[in-house]
């Protein structure tokens, strides 16, 4: 089981901050592709992976990393704060 | 070494005070506020984070800060929830001996979390509301500090 | 645009309030502050200054400032007279909509401060005053602003 | 006449804050020429234009320039204020 976190438009486009799954995917592409098998709204949100930042237990990190022992995915946009 | 993450407004000019206080081993203290800036019709500004990764972000940047220039401290505050036009919406302070270290500590700090800590803007205008978008300038203003 | 030259002590958090307050075409504010730094054994810090020449000198300073950056406002403010350890020298503020405009003049006030500015430093230590070298440092900083 | 002005270390070694001086020199280096000729504390001072700087009328300048129509001309080491 792992946590998947959404934040800004991806969150509003997938209509939900937080979900948990139950998950074999073994990179964070693999959950992407996962997702995006489920249902038209998270095809949209992961149309681009460009446009998308990955952190997994809370450390940016890239699309390829490996998912074992993760307790934690987030997917959002490129940060704006500051 | 202090982070702030909050909701609540504060007070540059009072964050200021107490950080200068009682100092007397550094000559350099540098601020940066960023405001909410307003080019017309801006109703509010929401900020959205990442709560526990904010703080783990921004403390590692701090700890690179520390560990690239001569600084006695520093401060970051944050805030995130809806904010007015005017409000500032987030503080950098550094102290040091001497004021090159205080400059660049703090503009590493103002560009690291531009692009590397969790927060996502959203303007709201009277014609709804949007996502501000990242920059490629504040993606490209880290290339200065890659050695 | 404002300069002070005064004996008097100032406190840098009231004026960073001061000259934040009301701004909603800004997006960037940098303050400098330097401190009477103690490496031990200072007593006070005596600044003498040549009246007259000293506003003018920071007036041309800022007014360049002001010609090279898309800058909404400055403010300087420099002490002169007996300081004790601890106690705010002067201080530096920019307003700017962007963040690198408010660091890059707050940056080059302060160089330009430090050499151009008729300001001279006197140490007093248990054993003696002394007058403050300058530093070749300082003179060279100014070279990164020429075109 | 002009107004001739020490400062810092410049002051201290003539003794003397401020003078009113009848002189003739055309620039700069024709005046510290003339004081360096009056007393020991002058040349003293001057000895090493490379440690002193100059402005005329409340502007930098360097030790060549003319004191036509000038009001006020002072000496001091390099500054070290901020």
């Amino acid at each position: 089981m792992i946590d998947v976190l959404y934040f800004a438009w991806v969150r509003e486009r997938i209509g939900l901050p937080k979900e948990r799954l139950d998950t074999g995917a073994a990179t964070v592409a693999d959950l992407v592709s996962e997702l995006r098998a489920r249902e038209e709204r998270y095809e949209a949100a992961f149309a681009d992976l460009s446009a998308l930042r990955v952190a997994v237990d809370q450390q940016l990190t890239t699309f390829d990393a490996p998912l074992a022992g993760a307790r934690e995915v987030a997917f959002f946009p490129p940060m704006t704060g500051g | 070494m202090a982070v702030r993450v909050e909701a609540a407004a504060f007070d540059p000019g009072a964050e200021l005070s107490a950080f200068a206080r009682g100092r007397t081993d550094i000559g350099a203290i540098v601020t940066f506020t960023g405001i909410v800036r307003d080019d017309g019709g801006l109703r509010r500004l929401e900020i959205e984070h990442y709560p526990g990764m904010t703080e783990r972000a921004i403390a590692a940047i701090e700890a690179e800060a520390v560990a690239r220039w001569n600084l006695h401290d520093s401060l970051v505050i944050h805030r995130f929830g809806a904010l007015a036009p005017g409000a500032p919406i987030m503080m950098v302070a550094t102290a040091a001996p001497h004021r090159g270290d205080a400059f660049a500590a703090a503009e590493f700090l103002m560009d690291y979390l531009k692009s590397r800590a969790p927060f996502w803007k959203r303007e709201v205008t009277g014609s709804g509301a949007a996502w501000v978008a990242a920059k490629e300038a504040d993606e490209d203003a880290l290339g200065r500090w890659q050695d």
